[in-house]
């Protein structure tokens, strides 16, 4: 009950913030410099032509009407038409969606099985040769640059090694061998520095886990320390790091801008690079929302696991 | 990571690739694939698979039939009749016919936001003779241009049924009489169309499937052609073909482009027209700083040709009496300081892409040389269109994809009403040329005036043309019958996969 | 300079409290060297046109995208330069686009977590559902629209960064506020009778920079990156002028060709990121008061 | 007879609690009816378990915290619905000690400007003037004008708390809250502390409320006493009458549960069962439940004060029909644990 309570808060508290957003990201866009009309009126560029983009995109209205008319309809459900290849902004978006999902799945996986573990090892051997490898590695994944990092790796394993391919998405139910191939480099691009970021946080809540009364008694009942680190340690250092999980999980669905420009996946990112180049206003007003939602439902989720995992908030 | 890499590629190497299937990478996700909406080059590519065009162009930009058998211009120059191909059928299994012909027509000039009726500007209307004859009616007596202008997008057609029931929507499914249908199409991701088993010239289709992948990158493309990804690369950079040598799956063919790249100065367009709209001097001054020929050969390994017309050396309509000029920085330093501008200063509108920074870079350092500043100014295209349409630049750096017809690359730029003139230069003895090449139907006649026309646009300096590019085409060696074609869209007809 | 601008602003706080971190740090020889790593960084981007071989604005035709040798270490650019030099003159920029952002996001960020974190009422309210609109969507989201909103140029770039960063730095200016105002020496000044003002520029702001302080040099890091990816997609750094992230830029179209013009300014970025992060690290562990 | 310097009525604090996990608004009653009198020069103690609302008192009187309902008055004027900027003028009358030397203390300032800040706010005098009354004031507690210039984290707990006090005295209060002033200071440390603060009460006169739960300080420095349960007073007496002859359950708890010296550190749990949630408090009197003399009647009724001696109230059912007191512990009937009485001996010296 106490639960639902604060879930309908929470529920209640984005709806300001979706409005708000959808404002700053109406006039942020509208104050871009550059006429979507002209870029749309093709190389020729016919002045009748122009005049007839403006009209028919209501480019002509004040700004306040223009947006009233956005918001009516996405109240509706329907998030306009992009400027550029007049297909539905709600159908590009679902298209893209699973595609920036299956992005997001990989290297939050590949993340999860890098980042715990270290994290474990590291504060199980606090000093070792181990701990600091792990150590330094997470360090190394916050702080290179991801699309630096995503050169390279095409550079050696695809240009020169020819073991992954290079760029593009191939759907799974075409070709699952290439499907895989060709989500590795880059979910391993973007895994690194989620991975750094969990196996910190992982390293620090087991210090911590590890220090206090119960690990102490679970030693001194005479459990194998194996034991004691994974099954009681582990678990309670989970809480923090499975929201931190969630919330990151959120920021990959729409952070990916650049490695998915690097690689040529046609996800969120790529969508949201060009249609701000091109100024096609529908689908990044659109997909800004979406990807807000996105992170919204993540960090909601977040809250939820936290309650859900965290036995003292439960009672 | 190793281990990993070896299992997947273990079980990639178990799925077999579908035989005859061809894959293209292409440079830009295309727009939207309707031939009266397409607005990027890149959109010709597909669509040229999907979609027949009344006529087409030769490898030497003479026109040849396609959907079109026969046809013939009137004495007076103001009509043409079409004798159109029989049998033909559209994907959806509807007749191709004189009046199809007339609909598609009719919706490339009456459908809102249509980007075609520039190319028909000619066209006042249709008659149709018989099922299989029409005739065009020409407002003013410009049947060659116009004929020329149907072998490109706008003599592309598509099925007036599947137009009618789609509405806005066709560019999602486009349903035309090409040699293949359309399949699918992912944003950004690729386009799928499959072999249309209906076609009139079946017999010449090797291929059963063909996608086109956008990848932005040239390397990126190389690597994917060179990996087997991909059968054919568009567009690659000339910086990267000597990675090409001593590969012996693949290889790249090169074909001059129709377009050119120039520096426009603001003639007349604002306040900003004072540095250049004045004194022809300083133009030329800046035109004698570049060196062109050293540019084209550090920037791209000598395989773009340096020009100063709207059309390459190569083409019959350059005028040879003006060929390119040397680079020449005394002379260039003299005419700034007879012009009273020993200190010339001023900036340079670029777009983001690459290959203009690098060359906007090198002709800075050029300019540096002879005393001129020139500062460069970074937008982004949709801004830059913006930018020099509002005569917001000095000069801008520009790039044009040229058509076959001279008239595409001169009348729009040039000519006082023309809607891409940012320049604001304005001739009335250009003007009348201009109006005569549209005119002429024949091709020595044609050749005068565009010859005088580069002649003339040379001496005033309006711009100054820098370099025209080359198409290479990386392919695959097991692609046979492949023909680089100068307007660099890829035709499939007579393709082999081994 | 991020570095030094910490030490500047802690000095007239408590030089003797400066001492203690100093001494803190001094333990840990990881963030020694990373400290060493970032002054060296500075030296060098402040002694540019001294230790610069070459200038790096000098292109010579002939020498285009040449290979590492002699004459020109890490070999020659696009259009002809020393990547060399030009890496050395980069590094003015990157430690710039550390700084800049930071103070512009510090010095917005102050008053208004200050106003929200302690003035509290409908201005919190409203204060922070425009920080979670912002914060739904991604730091390079933001920088890129403003970035192209303000047009292509390092210094629009910068504080496009440092907008883009308001969001966390106003929540945590904010929760140092709060933090702050529960202390006993706010209780002990407003028993006095002090007016709201004196007690939030004597009492609070002063208290509120320690612990967002300890988070500049790793917020100096993310800048660093975020301007090195906005320079690559050409809304940063115009050219001729050099930084690493423009020379990645014009690097990545002949990646296969001249892989040095990728490999060195990356390895910049990458090795100043780690040094800023790494001293981060011992920073906030020599401030932690619950250690020795 | 003239007012007293502070008279405390029917004092109470409601807080509203509704956090994100409490799913709905509750109250807390935090203060409850709580009277008092404080006269000049006399130091009145104010004792109970935390949580029990004494520091809330505290800060009740002083106006940082908005009373509920009740009335305090400082000589005769009433103080609670006084606007801020009325309240100022009263604010240099009544000064607040804290618990938490480390807390209390503004780390980025100067000692100098901690202790001048009062001065400065209340426009009493120019800067040569702040210094010397600084340097006055710092002599006054023991410590010299070579510390002005320093900053907190340069001195000692004992030392910040002096700092503390003359912060406090800076303005010449009439009456001084000390919340705890001696819990975080080692024991050589309260002692001094102590003495300091009885010292400058003979000097000044001023009043003192000593809010503490060490009824051994309380007893060394205070007159009378003020006992409190969970928001409510149970028993105020004079010192000796309360540790000879206290009357409430309550009270008596408290000092049998006080450790005996011999034992060091660690004290005894206070009570049986523990302390009720403040969200729930048990109906009738609030000590009920741990009472060992409790009847349905304490379930049902809330006792009323009582003044079952002049000067000694009492707010129990059952307070005149209790079992005689047994005393305190042997070891304790000495006024002051020994070893800190050793420790203000020596002071006293």
């Amino acid at each position: 009950m106490r639960f639902l309570l604060f879930l309908g808060q929470r529920l209640a508290l984005t709806v300001p913030t979706l409005l708000m957003l959808s404002v700053l990201v109406f006039a942020l866009q509208h104050l871009l410099p550059g006429d979507p009309a002209l870029a749309l009126a093709g190389e020729d560029m016919d002045p009748d032509v122009v005049a007839e983009i403006r009209h028919r995109y209501g480019f002509d209205l004040p700004i306040w009407h223009q947006y009233w008319n956005w918001l009516l309809a996405a109240l509706q459900g329907d998030l306009g038409m992009s400027l550029r290849n007049s297909m539905s902004v709600v159908q590009l978006l679902l298209g893209k969606l699973g595609i920036t999902l299956q992005l997001a799945v990989a290297s939050m996986v590949l993340a999860l099985v890098i980042g715990i573990p270290l994290g474990v090892l590291a504060a199980a051997r606090p000093g070792s040769f181990a701990s600091l490898a792990a150590s330094g590695f997470a360090l190394s994944g916050i702080s290179v640059p991801h699309f630096w990092l995503g050169i390279m790796l095409v550079l050696a394993f695809s240009v020169n090694l020819n073991w992954f391919p290079s760029s593009g998405y191939t759907p799974f139910a075409e070709d699952p061998g290439r499907w895989a191939m060709g989500l590795v480099l880059p979910a391993f691009v973007l895994g690194t520095g989620i991975a750094g970021v969990l196996m910190r946080h992982t390293r620090s809540a087991m210090l911590q886990a590890l220090g206090s009364d119960y690990i102490r008694t679970a030693r001194a009942k005479g459990l194998r320390e194996q034991r004691v680190v994974l099954k009681h340690a582990l678990r309670n250092a989970l809480v923090p790091v499975v929201t931190l999980g969630a919330i990151e999980f959120g920021q990959l669905l729409s952070g990916a801008v650049l490695t998915e420009q690097i690689f040529s996946i046609p996800g969120f990112g790529k969508l949201l690079v060009d249609g701000v180049l091109y100024r096609d206003y529908a689908v990044v007003q659109g997909l800004v929302l979406v990807s807000a939602l996105l992170f919204i439902a993540a960090s909601l989720v977040a809250d939820i696991l936290y309650f859900v995992i965290n036995p003292r908030l439960r009672s | 990571m190793r281990i990993l890499a070896l299992l997947l590629m273990l079980c990639c190497g178990g799925a077999a690739m579908a035989q005859g299937t061809l894959r293209i990478g292409i440079g830009d996700d295309p727009d939207a694939l309707d031939p009266t909406l397409n607005r990027a080059a890149s959109g010709r590519q597909p669509l040229t698979a999907v979609c027949d065009k009344l006529f087409d162009v030769t490898t030497e930009l003479k026109l040849e039939h396609q959907l079109v058998t026969a046809h013939e211009i009137a004495a007076d120059g103001l009509s043409v009749t079409l004798k159109l191909r029989e049998g033909v059928r559209f994907h959806d299994g509807e007749r191709f016919d004189a009046e199809a012909v007339a609909f598609n027509l009719n919706r490339h000039l009456t459908m809102q936001g249509s980007l075609r009726r520039t190319e028909l500007g000619a066209l006042a209307g249709t008659e149709v003779v018989d099922p299989h004859t029409i005739r065009l009616l020409l407002k003013s007596p410009q049947a060659y241009l116009l004929l020329i202008n149907l072998a490109e997008r706008a003599g592309m057609m598509v099925s007036p049924k599947a137009a009618r029931d789609a509405g806005e929507r066709f560019a999602l499914h486009p349903v035309c009489a090409g040699a293949f249908r359309f399949v699918e199409r992912v944003p950004q991701g690729r386009i799928v169309v499959q072999r249309f088993d209906g076609y009139w010239n079946r017999a010449n289709i090797h291929l059963d499937r063909v996608e086109y992948l956008p990848i932005s990158d040239s390397t990126v493309r190389l690597a994917g052609l060179r990996s087997g990804e991909l059968q054919i690369a568009e567009r690659l950079s000339p910086t990267d073909l000597p990675q090409l040598r001593g590969d012996t799956r693949v290889t790249s063919v090169a074909t001059p482009d129709l377009g050119f790249h120039s520096i426009r100065f603001n003639m007349a367009n604002g306040p900003r027209q004072r540095i250049f709209g004045g004194d022809i001097r300083i133009r030329q001054a800046v035109e004698l700083a570049i060196d062109r020929r050293a540019m084209v050969q550090a920037l791209f390994e000598d395989q773009y040709t340096a020009g100063n017309q709207f059309v390459g050396p190569e083409s019959a309509y350059y005028d040879k009496a003006h060929p390119v000029p040397a680079r020449n920085v005394p002379r260039a330093r003299a005419l700034l300081r007879e012009a009273g501008q020993p200190n010339l200063t001023f900036t340079l509108l670029v777009p983001s892409e690459r290959e203009r920074q690098e060359a906007a870079q090198m002709v800075q350092a050029m300019l540096a040389e002879a005393g001129i500043t020139m500062k460069l100014e970074t937008q982004d295209n949709t801004s830059l269109l913006a930018s020099s349409q509002r005569g917001q630049f000095d000069a801008v750096f520009s790039f044009w994809s040229g058509r076959p017809h001279p008239d595409g690359n001169s009348y729009s730029h040039f000519a006082c009403a023309g809607p891409l003139n940012d320049s604001r230069y304005c001739n009335p003895e250009l003007d009348a040329l201009l109006t005569r090449g549209r005119e002429a139907t024949d091709e020595a006649e044609r050749v005068r005036v565009y010859q005088q026309a580069n002649a003339l646009l040379v001496r005033n300096v309006p711009h100054v043309v820098v370099w025209h590019r080359r198409t290479f085409t990386g392919i695959s060696k097991r692609l046979a019958g492949f023909t680089p074609h100068p307007d660099s869209t890829i035709r499939l007809v007579g393709l082999r996969l081994n | 300079m991020a570095s030094a601008a910490l030490a500047g602003t802690l000095q007239p706080a408590a030089d003797g409290r400066l001492r203690r971190v100093l001494r803190r740090l001094r333990r840990q020889p990881a963030s020694l060297v990373a400290g060493g790593i970032i002054l060296a960084f500075i030296i060098i981007a402040l002694a540019a046109p001294w230790v610069a071989p070459q200038d790096p604005l000098a292109s010579s035709f002939l020498q285009v995208r040449k290979p590492p040798s002699a004459a020109h270490w890490l070999g020659t650019d696009e259009v002809g330069r020393d990547v060399f030099s030009r890496l050395i003159w980069g590094a003015r920029t990157s430690m710039l686009a550390g700084l800049i952002p930071v103070l512009v996001a510090l010095s917005i960020s102050l008053p208004l977590g200050l106003l929200s974190g302690y003035g509290g009422g409908w201005i919190d309210m409203v204060l922070m559902r425009v920080v979670d609109a912002m914060l739904a969507i991604p730091f390079l989201i933001i920088a890129i629209a403003l970035a192209a909103f303000l047009g292509p140029d390092i210094w629009n770039a910068m504080l496009a960064i440092g907008i883009a960063a308001l969001p966390i730095f106003v929540r945590l200016a904010r929760a140092a506020a709060m933090s702050v105002r529960a202390e006993d020496y706010v209780e002990a000044t407003r028993s006095i009778g002090s007016s709201p003002l004196r007690i939030a520029v004597r009492h609070i702001l002063p208290n509120m920079l320690p612990p967002l302080l300890v988070q500049t040099s790793v917020m100096a890091a993310s800048a660093i990156i975020a301007e090195a990816s906005l320079s690559f997609l050409g809304l940063g750094q115009q050219p001729p002028a050099p930084s690493w992230g423009s020379m990645l830029n014009a690097a990545q179209r002949h990646m296969a060709a001249a892989p040095w013009m990728a490999i060195a300014p990356g390895c910049a970025i990458f090795l100043l990121v780690i040094s800023l992060n790494l001293f981060g690290d011992g920073l906030r562990d020599a401030l932690d008061p619950k250690r020795g | 007879m003239s007012a007293p310097l502070l008279s405390v009525r029917g004092l109470r604090k409601e807080f509203a609690v509704g956090g994100l996990f409490s799913g709905g608004r509750g109250r807390v009653v935090a203060v409850d009816d709580v009277s008092f009198d404080l006269e000049a020069g006399e130091t009145l103690g104010l004792v109970g378990e935390s949580g029990c609302g004494k520091s809330t008192t505290g800060r009740l009187i002083l106006r940082l915290v908005e009373p509920t309902a009740g009335s305090v008055r400082l000589r005769g004027q009433e103080l609670s619905g006084l606007k801020p900027h009325a309240m100022i003028s009263h604010r240099r009358d009544m000064q607040l000690i804290f618990q938490d030397p480390y807390s209390s203390l503004n780390p980025s300032m100067m000692v100098r400007e901690i202790i001048g800040e009062p001065l400065q706010v209340h426009g009493v005098d120019t800067t040569p003037g702040i210094d010397r009354r600084v340097a006055e004031l710092l002599a006054l507690v023991g410590l010299g004008p070579q510390h002005m210039r320093r900053f907190p984290h340069e001195f000692s707990g004992g030392q910040r708390q002096r700092i503390g006090i003359a912060r406090a005295l800076a303005l010449e209060p009439r009456l001084i809250i000390c919340d705890e002033p001696v819990s975080a200071l080692d024991v050589s440390v309260q002692a001094q502390t102590l003495n300091l603060l009885r010292r400058l009460q003979a000097q000044t006169g001023v009043g003192l409320l000593f809010i503490s739960h060490d009824l051994m300080a309380v007893r060394y420095i205070a007159q009378r006493v003020a006992v409190m349960y969970l928001g409510r007073l149970v028993e105020t007496a004079p010192t000796t009458v309360l540790f000879d002859a206290p009357l409430h359950p309550y009270t008596r708890a408290l000092l049998d549960a006080v450790p005996a010296p011999e034992h060091g550190a660690a004290p005894r749990p206070l009570l049986e069962g523990e302390l009720p949630s403040p969200l729930a408090p048990p109906s009738g009197c609030h000590f009920h439940p741990r009472c060992p003399f409790a009847t349905a009647r304490c379930a049902a009724e809330a006792p009323a004060v009582v003044e079952a001696a002049p000067g000694h109230g009492v707010a129990c059912h059952h307070a005149t029909t209790l079992p005689a007191w047994p005393g305190l512990s042997p070891a304790l009937t000495h006024p002051v644990e020994p070893r800190l009485a050793r420790l203000l001996a020596r002071f006293h010296a």
